[in-house]
């Protein structure tokens, strides 16, 4: 893949060599194709490793709150939608922005490999794209599919590309009776299995020691006392991060279980842009957030039961 | 710009002045209105009795078939504007009513009252401004002074109408000004001519338009106007012979159509 | 009877969707009327007189078939009493009785005249008739 | 361990009768922490009180519960109680089983299961509890007046003669107000201007009394004690300390088309003007938006005449900063737009008008020169109709849902002054009540109809119609059940009165609460009345709700003495229940600091050592003596880094924890 018409790596090289930082924080390959990893190179020599293809869908903004407080200016190659995160990061302080020098790059779609093989590709040697279609080697020869079809949930409604509707499965879920949306969500939460993967990859999510590692805050390794109790643990992480949350997608990308944990922030994303109006979080990184700002026309809270919020 | 219409009775019959002349006009002004196919009588009077499921009906085809057609439905008849948007209005927010219709007539998707209602009056000031009215009068009325007579129906209920300030409107006089003429602002122009009464109680209704006309004449009208051919029918049958020829009534269509020289 | 009033009364209520509590009793409605020189028993009153279950007395009253439905009392009322509504539930139940519908369709030929428009007719049908 | 004693109040019958109390007590004997639990028919008294100390030294308590009413009723008492028995009174919490239980429900065994689990809750949150110390803060000696009408005259004159500095700031270029434009006042007829204009004197002359008109409050912060306000002096274009007074520029002044404020739009005004004769201060003020000079560049006539040299067309606005210790709101109410009411005329017909410009016509020193003349022709009326509540007591959006309390006894008072002085003129006055309580209030409205014969007719006025010069007015006699017209030659409408709109700022500003009428809400409806719920704040006349002249002073002089009370203090003990950070957790995200309303926190770069390296983090710092204790913070802090002391997070937990038991 290019960004203006130039491979990334190349745009890499040149940042070693001419001196702009001292690290880079990129992608390298996996211990297969298809699982890419974030990664820091320190040295132009490194940079064989480096890697930009459409199995790079990590959000690397969050490795910034280590690796920028570290000595020595670091570069970072940020997607489109990472640089919202990055944004947002920058305005809560949590980025020393004086020590990152920050790279946009493009992306036309990152792909979801489970979703090839659900198309019943098997024996998968390698993928490669060619504008909307993907080449696919395989034990079995060269198949083809639309990328399109097997693009990462968060690349579907991509904010910067003309994507699908991202509140269409939440305006579902809010049609739905009090009951069903129980049932719904009591069955999606009780796949959890509290790995917190969710937590870790979450730019949102950057305490110094989380809530619910903290012995002090009463709530941190209490056992369950049902199956549902687990839930809360993402309702209040939902919470955390509303106003915050800048709809990358990563908790649904890396959650083991496939949990759709981004509808959660999306309802809150949703509500939000009804109650106070359009805001998307990380677009800049400076302006205060709707739920920590004041003006005098806010909601009243009456708004829950005039939605019909009692539903 | 393309409106669904809805004429009404009346507009086919009686009152074929003001549909003619709006139909004329609204071609002249670029504005295209698409006749309604199978519309059926609007029921002349709004059922206030919230029980009464059978009487909307004929509103909310019309409604629902705009709907499917994907425009608003252009009104021009002050009851029919009255009764389709209120049982619109009920159609959005009686959820009781809405269920029943919706039960009652079965359609392929229910109505919710997602139609916009617009009277040709609103078409005339928000769609195309009285601002091109004026410039494109051709033979302005200048100098001619006439009162706007609004009536009960197109106004009343506001929170529902929600058209103009039903005690002192400005709509029809803006009309006026933009045919060059001057309005003439006198106080019972929001008052009842007496409606469907003439029918049995002819001389309430003559004692209500009588307040009307002397009231207009004694504010120096020359002429009034009005939307409603039931209102037409009263001032008309119901104004002495002497106060007629000093105060002609017209639709206001007619002289829409007679500024744009058609 | 007067349990009959009372199911009458509440029936009123209901299907006009009026609060007759909501009346602080200031006579805008009155005031307001076109038709009140027509009516014995004048809108401010059949509020009050809803809210008593005194209906018998309104359905034989001669109000009922003089209210124009021009709403200029919804339109002014301060409390969003609505009396129109009222008069109009209070005629519904009078003509959804046996023989008491107001006009006929054999009335009509005398009521015609070349320039009397439908909207007129129908007008009268809906609010005199079932 | 805490050493914890629990004492259950049966308030007499008020609890014990829907509550069990010894059910409650013996639950209370299983707490944990509980060492001993009782109970007493009354908590409050002194001989339960002493219960109380008694228990805490024989039983070596560390803290106790009171399971009774309110705590905004005895907290302050149980509390005191524990102290003289050695406790920390930060040590006392209050299980609420009066207004909570026993006087919302009904049944007996669901009252005493909520009465426990209350009690319980409160036990686990003391469990959590540690001993607090409250801090002091410094009084300033000097109060804020916001509105320079009687009320805030009122209250200003007698916050000075107390002895302390006060600044009456007034938007207006004069003090007066409102009361200014009346004629005369209910019940005792006397003329407004006589009673008001030597209060406006000698608030002006008052040493401690510092008057900023033609001013606005910009900005609020800080707290009760301490507040610092910013204030707008606009422009008035003329220099105030060289100016006498003399009045030629508005004889002179060009620009004579302006309407009078002060005469209701009645007359006109120059552009260069003094509102009226006996304005405080005599010093005049150009209306830019009309001034030729400003529009056009040319004129600049005042300044030619002026003897004193005292017109600066260059003036701007200015800031100043000043520091109180309390704030009065006297901002005072405006008649409401008739915009919804045109079934009346009131645009259509200048022969109908509001009650505030009948006064203006009334008065000698207004545009009619006190002659009722029909403003239309300038004709003297033979008729006239009074219209009461127009726009009160309305609940579909068109007004105003409340009775506005003036306007029948202005209205009798307006009919009386005409019927005396004119009585040739017929008044009927259209009334849904007469609202007349009041001492000799009732009789006043009575000597109305009685002796002075004005008509009153229990009946509204549906429709004002002009026709032929005069106003036909439709209106009903519900005692006569008809309706009736009445061609009047002037209609007067008792116009609604609503807030002034800089309530709603200032609200917000001063974290001051207001009502859905935008009117400030007071503390407590009956025993703080004139106080706001914000520390600090207190609130005088009509700003808090309709209310006549006596009322009004009554009150201005209440708010003036609690003022009083307050800066008479050397020192305030400050609340201990504040926030506070934890700068281990905290993260540096800034949100506490967003949404604090006080301003109370900071953000500092600190080294701190983790793991032996050295690092250096953005962490939030409270300021005590300027937090509230509101809490904001702490739910905001994603990482649970903030806490309010006296209700940590642990304690908030531990109280649902005990609630879901």
């Amino acid at each position: 893949m290019q960004t203006n018409n130039r491979p990334v790596k190349e745009i890499a090289q040149e940042i070693f060599a001419e001196n702009q930082a001292e690290r880079i924080l990129g992608w390298k390959r996996g211990e297969f194709f298809y699982d890419n990893s974030p990664a820091v190179f320190s040295a132009a020599d490194e940079l064989q490793e480096f890697v930009y293809d459409a199995f790079c869908g990590s959000n690397l903004s969050k490795f910034l709150v280590k690796e920028a407080a570290k000595e020595g200016r670091i570069a970072v190659l940020l997607k489109p939608c990472d640089r919202y995160s990055f944004n947002q990061l920058v305005k809560e302080h949590r980025i020393d922005k004086e020590n990152v020098l920050p790279i946009e790059i493009d992306c036309d779609g990152m792909v979801d490999i489970d979703k090839v093989r659900a198309l019943g590709i098997k024996g998968i040697k390698s993928i490669s794209a060619d504008g909307d279609q993907l080449t696919i080697e395989t034990v079995y020869g060269q198949k083809n599919c639309s990328k399109e079809d097997v693009l990462l949930l968060k690349c579907q409604t991509c904010k910067d590309r003309t994507g699908g509707d991202r509140f269409a499965l939440v305006r579902e879920i809010e049609e739905m009776s009090s009951v069903e949306r129980y049932e719904f969500w009591r069955s999606e939460l009780s796949k959890c299995i509290r790995c917190n993967a969710c937590r870790n990859v979450c730019p949102a999510c950057t305490c110094e020691k989380c809530v619910f590692d903290n012995d002090k805050s009463g709530i941190a390794n209490k056992a369950n006392s049902d199956s549902f109790e687990e839930s809360l643990y993402h309702m209040i992480r939902a919470f955390h991060v509303a106003g915050r949350c800048t709809d990358c997608g990563e908790c649904s990308r890396v959650c083991p279980q496939g949990i759709p944990l981004h509808l959660i922030n999306r309802k809150v994303i949703k509500d939000l842009n009804e109650f106070y109006g359009e805001y998307q979080a990380g677009a800049d990184d400076s302006s205060v957030g709707p739920l920590t700002s004041y003006e005098l026309d806010d909601v009243e809270p009456d708004i829950v039961m005039n939605r019909g919020g009692g539903r | 710009m393309t409106f669904d219409y809805y004429p009404g009775c009346t507009l086919k019959t009686k009152a074929k002045e003001l549909d003619i002349h709006a139909r004329s006009a609204a071609e002249a002004l670029g504005i295209k209105l698409e006749e309604l196919t199978d519309w059926q009588c609007c029921g002349a009077v709004y059922p206030m009795a919230k029980d009464e499921i059978a009487t909307r009906l004929s509103s909310v085809r019309a409604l629902a078939a705009s709907r499917d057609n994907g425009r608003d439905l252009l009104t021009l008849c002050s009851a029919c504007h009255h009764v389709i948007k209120r049982v619109n209005n009920d159609m959005q927010t009686d959820e009781e009513i809405r269920t029943k219709v919706n039960n009652y007539m079965s359609p392929e998707t229910e109505y919710h009252g997602e139609t916009k209602v617009v009277h040709y009056l609103e078409m005339l000031r928000d769609t195309i401004g009285f601002d091109t009215i004026r410039q494109r009068a051709v033979k302005p009325l200048t100098g001619k002074k006439i009162g706007a007579y609004y009536g009960c129906l197109l106004l009343r209920p506001n929170k529902v109408m929600a058209f103009d300030n039903p005690e002192n409107p400005t709509v029809l006089e803006d009309f006026i000004r933009a045919l060059g003429a001057e309005p003439v602002i006198y106080p019972y122009r929001n008052e009842c001519c007496g409606g469907y009464i003439s029918l049995e109680n002819n001389e309430l209704s003559a004692k209500k338009c009588d307040q009307i006309t002397v009231s207009a004449l004694e504010n120096k009208a020359d002429m009034l106007i009005t939307a409603c051919p039931l209102c037409m029918y009263n001032l008309d049958a119901n104004t002495n012979s002497e106060h007629k020829t000093k105060l002609p009534i017209v639709y206001f269509t007619e002289l829409l159509a007679q500024v744009l020289d058609i | 009877m007067l349990q009959k009033q009372q199911l009458q009364a509440e029936t009123i209520r209901r299907i006009s969707g009026v609060n007759t509590r909501k009346c602080m009793k200031c006579g805008k409605c009155t005031a307001t009327c076109p038709a009140h020189s027509e009516m014995d028993i004048s809108p401010h009153r059949f509020v009050s007189m809803v809210e008593n279950n005194e209906i018998d007395a309104l359905m034989s009253s001669d109000s009922l078939w003089k209210c124009l439905s021009c709403f200029a009392c919804v339109e002014r009322c301060p409390r969003g009493v609505e009396p129109a509504n009222l008069i109009e539930a209070v005629r519904v139940t009078a003509v959804r009785m046996q023989n008491r519908n107001r006009l006929l369709p054999e009335n009509i030929p005398s009521l015609l005249n070349n320039k009397l428009p439908q909207q007129a007719l129908v007008s009268a049908f809906r609010k005199y008739s079932k | 361990m805490q050493r914890i004693g629990v004492f259950v109040c049966w308030c007499g019958t008020n609890i014990a009768a829907t509550v069990d109390i010894d059910t409650v007590v013996e639950a209370m004997k299983r707490e944990p922490g509980v060492v001993h639990s009782s109970d007493y028919q009354y908590m409050c008294s002194e001989a339960g009180q002493s219960r109380i100390r008694n228990a805490i030294k024989e039983h070596n308590l560390t803290g106790i519960v009171v399971c009774a009413c309110s705590p905004r009723m005895h907290e302050t008492t149980f509390r005191k109680a524990a102290k003289a028995a050695g406790l920390n009174e930060f040590m006392v919490e209050i299980a609420n089983i009066r207004e909570h239980c026993a006087w919302i429900h009904k049944d007996r065994t669901e009252a005493t299961e909520k009465a426990v689990v209350l009690a319980r809750t409160a036990v686990a949150k003391l469990n959590l509890n540690k001993p607090l110390t409250p801090g002091t803060s410094d009084v300033v000696k000097r109060a804020l007046v916001i509105g320079g009408g009687i009320a805030g005259i009122q209250s200003a004159l007698d916050i000075a003669e107390a002895g302390y500095q006060v600044d009456i700031v007034e938007k207006e270029p004069t003090i007066g107000g409102k009361m200014a434009q009346l004629d005369k006042t209910f019940p005792t007829l006397d003329c407004a201007a006589c009673i008001l204009t030597p209060k406006m004197v000698e608030a002006a002359q008052h040493d401690n009394i510092n008057l900023i008109t033609y001013s606005e409050v910009d900005s609020v912060s800080g707290f009760v004690g301490n507040f610092t306000v910013k204030i707008r002096k606009k422009a008035r274009s003329v220099k105030a300390d060289i100016c006498s007074g003399c009045g030629i520029c508005t004889e002179k002044c060009p620009s004579k088309k302006a309407k009078s404020e002060f005469n209701m739009g009645l007359n006109n005004r120059s552009a260069i003007y003094i509102p009226f004769a006996q304005a405080i201060p005599n010093v005049p003020v150009i209306d830019r938006d009309q001034c030729i000079k400003f529009k056009t560049g040319k004129c600049g006539l005042c300044a030619k005449v002026c003897p004193a040299d005292a017109i600066d067309f260059s003036q701007q606005d200015e800031i100043i900063e000043q520091k109180y210790g309390a704030v009065v709101l006297a901002t005072g109410f405006k008649p409401i737009k008739l915009d919804n009411f045109d079934e009346y005329s009131y645009a259509a017909s200048q022969d109908v008008i509001t009650s505030l410009e009948l006064e203006r016509i009334m008065n000698a020193a207004g545009p009619t020169g006190g002659k009722l003349l029909r403003p239309s022709d300038k004709k003297h009326p033979h008729t006239m109709v009074f219209v009461q509540c127009v726009g009160s007591r309305d609940t579909t959006g068109c007004g105003k849902t409340y009775c506005s309390k003036i306007c029948c006894m202005y209205t009798a008072k307006h009919a009386m002054l005409i019927r005396e002085k004119y009585p040739d003129i017929d008044v009927h006055v259209f009334y849904i009540d007469v609202r007349t309580p009041g001492k000799n209030f009732d009789e006043f409205y009575r000597r109305a109809a009685e002796d002075y014969g004005v008509n009153y007719i229990k009946g509204m006025v549906g429709k004002v119609a002009p026709t032929n010069g005069k106003l036909m007015v439709q209106g009903s006699d519900l005692i006569a059940d008809r309706q009736v017209i009445i061609e009047a030659d002037m209609v007067v409408l008792a116009t609604a009165i609503e807030p002034d709109q800089t309530a709603k700022s200032l609200a917000t500003m001063l974290t001051a609460s207001i009502d859905t009428n935008n009117f400030f809400t007071e503390a407590h409806p009956k025993l703080r009345p004139v106080e706001s719920p914000t520390a600090g704040v207190f609130l005088s006349g009509v700003c808090q709700g309709p209310k006549d002249i006596p009322e009004t002073v009554a009150q201005a002089s209440a708010a003036a003495v609690k003022v009083v009370g307050l800066l008479s203090k050397d020192k305030l003990v400050s609340n201990p229940c504040v926030a506070g950070s934890n700068e281990l957790l905290c993260n540096g995200c800034s949100n506490c600091q967003h949404v604090c309303p006080y301003g109370a926190i900071d953000y500092v770069e600190k080294e701190f050592r983790i793991n032996g390296k050295i690092k250096i983090r953005r962490v939030a710092q409270v300021n005590e003596a300027v937090c509230q204790g509101c809490g904001a913070c702490t739910v905001v802090c994603p990482s649970g880094a903030m806490d309010l002391k006296g209700f940590t997070n642990q304690q908030i937990m531990a109280e649902v924890d005990a609630i879901c038991r």
